[in-house]
């Protein structure tokens, strides 16, 4: 049994009810899936319990259907790692934020919020970090548009002559 | 030579006192003290003279600035329009 | 010792010069039946009055010209070897030399690298920011220019090249680069940047604390030798040391060893270098008080600066290595009358120019100190020291053992 | 004095780039401190997401022009990853080879960054000479000097020619030598310790809070190094050690990339040594489900990317989770209380790259 099939196992029997959907990926890297509303509880247990130290993405999802934010953490001494997908509903996208137990997710969340419109609750600071203050938009999410096809464009002013 | 010295040196003096910018006021201040050690070369007392120029004109309006640059607040405060928030 | 170049001295070798000029136009107007106008011409105070113009311009020629590029040339020379750069090795080769006549060449001298920029400069425009203070804004490069041109004024490069002699010739240099601060601050200030500002405080604050020991250091130098004239003080250095063909320049004697090395930090300090360029530390304040400046008054403050460098390097000289002292074999003597191989002018310069090169070596090979620090070794270091210089120098003349 | 903000950058000798660190000083000392960042941004995230895998390797390269393999190699572990497929051995030790050239050529450019940041310029053009040396070998191996494409999913784009071990040989024998001297330039030098000794500490527990990786934790005491923590491609059969500082200061950081630099050569060597013939590429699949993610071991810290896929030819969403943003927020901690010009030792000694910052 792997170092991800204890931590599993674990946490298995804190939140027997908690878990939507939890494995391993590969040797050293278990995954759970959660409610966003359980996302403090767990975290705050693999990280003081199961020794996940170190936090090292938050990366946001646009399903379509439902955002998820995705945590990634370490654990530094034996360098396993633990994948938390934590599923926000398409019309709330709300998440309590990480930054009491990690410092280190302050400009991740900023980062999530400024590109992916998550609004991370409790966050110290949240302010758009790589786009400018009046933007907007959340460039990242699937509806916005991605890219001009300029090709296209010529080719349909070539046909139908203009517009 | 003493009335050009004297003239420059009463202007100078003037400004001194009346400049609003303090910072002008000791850039007056330095040519005041300058013109005084021309007219100490002209009393032919050049040591005095070369003194004078080394301790008042070197020294003193340098500590002057540095009081004034230290004591100042308005001159540093920071404009609304350059908070970047 | 080795003769002067130069005789009977500068002013001397301008008026002969004056007078043959002023012969020429006098000749001229005699030829137009004007001898009133001519005799004029040839007036006491008419000749004098070219005498010096000429004097002044040949002293300014010479320091601000000659040496001004030459100390840049050797500073980017000496850098480019020591860090392995390919750029300054690039120039115009020298026009008659037949292999290289394709143009630029990297085996060029590089000595018109500095011409260039200097003409680079010239051509640029001279930007007035909107916000300053534009009075003492074009003051301060003004102050600092003719303050070093003034060092000049007295600074003797022989027993014969001067301008003056002035009994007072060591302080009459001291005076005139302390002028500089001054002129520095109000650049900072004036410029409206914060950039500015804090390098003209940081500048202030550091001239201010290293001011103190290099002129402490002067007194005990002034103590030894008794005197404030550089002719003297080098007059003084030139009998050997005990008998010993060891020249007794000042840096051989006890006291002054120290004296020597607390001089050179704090020139070092004076002259904004490497390890003490914290007012304009580039990394940090971008360019330090001269950032708002462009065109050629950024290189008159950035060229002056190497001037300042020469004036400060041929102090110490003056001060401490025997001024313009060569060997003993530099001169023999032909029917009675002494012939210098390689005058005292070259000697000067050699030394000068050696301790240029020292204090570009330090400054290209070792990081630059913080503003804290700076402060630090000066006021707790340096100042104590020269005053124990000062100590040594007093006990030395009191027991005559020196 | 009245406390004042100062702005450093967005275009500043300092930055190393186009990013703004807002500093408010009283006098000399900082008190507080704000980076400012997204200058640089290009939206790497979002033009991946309709490009096809194997072509977001352009994109990924020019994250870190510096450092472009290392992160090209991240993205396609991560892609290889989500298709399940293992690459040849031969491929796995070119790519080992590839990273720590890269990787020293990285650290060069730190060390002559760093050396002018603190007044040292005769530091940046020796290293920048010495630099020039592995990118002529990155030359040599991908045909292109900076952004040098050579990783590519399924294993590497080429193979090295047969004459490479020997200059590397020589080109390492030569670099050590020098990297003596840069020691006795910088580690022996009175002035640099009077630098950097003491000034922008951040201890182990701080550093691993604030999620500070790579060179800059390890500088801090924390024995983390991805490539032996988590070891992938073939770094468990290779001999090497990491470096680690417990100083948690400048020059402990700087320490570290000094270390790591010989360490890297090792490697360098020891891989030339085992690698075995073979193919070095493979074939990958064209489509892929999925979600997966890697974290490897950039030149600056821990560069992971987490990479969807829902069934198409291109990625769903790629995340890039890149060490320096997540430093930066260690910053204004790391310079409260210092001088203004120690901000140019920090920030030089955390060895900044925007590029991969603003993504």
């Amino acid at each position: 049994m792997g170092v991800e099939e204890q931590a599993l196992a674990k946490l298995r029997e804190r939140f027997p009810k908690l878990l939507l959907e939890s494995g391993s990926v590969r040797p050293g890297v278990g995954r759970v899936k959660i409610d966003r509303k359980d996302l403090v509880e767990i975290c705050f247990y693999l990280k003081e319990e199961l020794g996940y130290e170190h936090l090292s993405c938050i990366s946001a999802v646009d399903w379509r259907d439902r955002y998820e934010c995705v945590y990634h953490f370490t654990r530094y001494s034996d360098g396993s790692m633990f994948q938390v997908n934590a599923i926000i509903p398409h019309d709330d996208p709300h998440i309590e934020s990480l930054c009491k137990f990690w410092r280190s997710a302050t400009y991740p969340e900023r980062e999530s919020y400024d590109l992916m419109g998550i609004v991370f609750d409790h966050q110290p600071d949240l302010r758009r970090i790589l786009l400018p203050p009046d933007y907007r938009f959340f460039p990242l999410r699937k509806d916005f548009p991605q890219e001009v096809d300029r090709q296209y464009i010529s080719r349909r002013k070539l046909k139908t002559g203009g517009v | 030579m003493f009335l050009v010295f004297s003239a420059v040196e009463i202007v100078g003096a003037i400004l001194t006192v009346t400049s609003k910018k303090l910072v002008r006021a000791a850039f007056w201040l330095l040519i005041t003290l300058i013109t005084i050690s021309g007219i100490y070369i002209l009393l032919r007392a050049e040591f005095v003279a070369l003194i004078q120029i080394l301790v008042y004109a070197g020294a003193v309006p340098v500590l002057l600035l540095f009081g004034i640059m230290l004591t100042r607040k308005k001159m540093l405060e920071e404009s609304e329009t350059s908070e970047a928030k | 010792m080795s003769g002067s170049l130069l005789t009977p001295n500068l002013v001397g070798l301008c008026r002969s010069l004056t007078e043959i000029l002023l012969g020429i136009v006098k000749a001229i107007f005699d030829a137009l039946s004007l001898p009133g106008l001519g005799s004029w011409f040839m007036s006491p105070g008419v000749v004098v009055f070219f005498t010096y113009l000429i004097a002044t311009l040949v002293m300014v020629m010479w320091a601000a010209l000659v040496n001004l590029l030459s100390v840049m040339w050797v500073e980017r020379k000496l850098y480019s070897r020591i860090q392995d750069r390919r750029g300054i090795m690039l120039g115009v080769p020298w026009p008659w030399s037949k292999k290289y006549k394709r143009g630029m060449t990297n085996l060029g001298w590089g000595f018109l690298q500095n011409i260039a920029d200097g003409v680079k400069l010239l051509q640029k425009e001279n930007i007035t920011p909107a916000s300053a203070d534009k009075l003492l804004f074009h003051a301060a490069p003004a102050i600092i220019v003719s303050s070093t041109i003034m060092v000049f004024a007295v600074f003797p490069f022989s027993e014969n090249f001067y301008y003056t002699k002035v009994a007072l010739g060591v302080l009459f240099v001291l005076a005139a680069l302390s002028l500089g601060p001054f002129a520095i601050i109000l650049a900072g200030y004036s410029s409206n940047n914060k950039y500015t500002l804090i390098g003209g405080l940081r500048a202030a604050a550091m001239m201010l604390s290293y001011e103190i020991p290099l002129i402490l250091c002067v007194v005990a130098v002034v103590l030894l030798s008794g005197t404030l004239d550089p002719f003297q003080m080098v007059a003084v250095q030139e009998r050997p040391l005990l008998g010993t063909i060891v020249p007794s320049w000042n840096v051989f004697s006890p006291p002054q060893m120290l004296g020597f090395v607390i001089f050179f930090i704090a020139l070092v300090a004076e002259l904004e270098r490497i390890p003490f360029d914290i007012p304009e530390a580039d990394a940090e304040l971008v360019e330090g008080w001269t950032t708002e400046y462009g065109g050629m008054r950024f290189g008159f403050l950035f060229g002056f600066k190497w001037l300042r460098a020469f004036a400060g390097a041929g102090l110490l000289v003056i001060l401490y290595l025997g001024g313009w002292n060569g060997p003993v074999f530099a001169t023999f003597s032909v029917l009675g009358y002494p012939i210098p191989i390689l005058p005292q002018e070259f000697w000067f310069l050699l030394k000068t120019y050696l301790v240029v090169m020292v204090i570009i070596w330090i400054s290209w090979s070792i990081p630059r100190v913080r503003a804290d620090q700076v402060l630090k070794i000066g006021w707790n270091r340096l100042i104590p020291l020269a005053l124990l210089t000062i100590l040594g120098a007093a006990v030395f003349k009191t027991m005559g053992w020196f | 004095m009245a406390e004042f903000w100062v702005n450093m950058g967005p275009q500043h000798p300092m930055t190393h780039g186009l990013w703004n660190l807002r500093i408010k000083v009283d006098g000399e000392t900082i008190v507080d401190a704000e980076p400012i960042i997204g200058y640089l941004h290009r939206g790497v995230e979002k033009i991946s997401e309709v490009r096809e895998f194997q072509k977001v390797i352009v994109l990924t390269d020019r994250l870190c022009y510096v450092s472009s393999i290392t992160w090209s190699h991240a993205y396609c572990l991560a892609v290889e990853e989500l298709m399940g497929i293992e690459i040849p051995e031969r491929g796995k030790y070119l790519r080992v080879i590839s990273l720590e050239i890269q990787r020293i050529a990285s650290h060069l450019m730190w060390l002559a960054a760093f050396g002018a940041d603190i007044g040292l310029l005769t530091m940046l053009l020796y290293a920048l000479r010495e630099r020039e040396l592995f990118l002529d070998l990155i030359e040599i191996m991908a045909g292109l000097r900076l952004n040098s494409n050579y990783t590519r999913v399924g294993g590497v784009r080429n193979d090295v020619p047969a004459d490479f071990e020997k200059s590397c040989q020589r080109v390492i024998a030569h670099f050590l030598k020098k990297l003596d001297e840069y020691e006795d330039m910088m580690e022996n030098s009175k002035t640099f310790l009077m630098r950097t000794q003491g000034i922008g500490k951040l201890s182990k527990e701080d550093a691993i809070n604030w999620g500070v990786t790579g060179p800059n934790l390890r500088g801090s005491g924390a024995d983390v190094d991805l490539r032996r923590t988590i070891p992938y491609e073939v770094y468990d059969q290779i001999d090497w050690e990491p470096a680690i500082e417990k100083d948690c200061d400048c020059y402990a950081r700087s320490i570290v990339r000094m270390r790591e630099m010989r360490e890297s050569c090792k490697i360098v060597l020891d891989a030339l040594k085992k690698m075995p013939p073979g193919p070095y590429r493979m074939k990958p699949p064209r489509r892929a489900e999925g979600e997966a993610f890697r974290a490897t071991e950039d030149s600056r810290g821990e560069a992971l990317f987490y990479v969807a896929a829902d069934g198409d030819d291109r990625p769903y969403r790629v995340k890039i989770r890149s060490p320096i943003f997540c430093t930066l927020a260690a910053v204004p901690q790391m310079m409260r209380g210092h001088k203004v010009a120690d901000v140019v030792s920090i920030m030089g000694s955390i060895d900044i790259c925007v590029g991969e910052i603003d993504k």
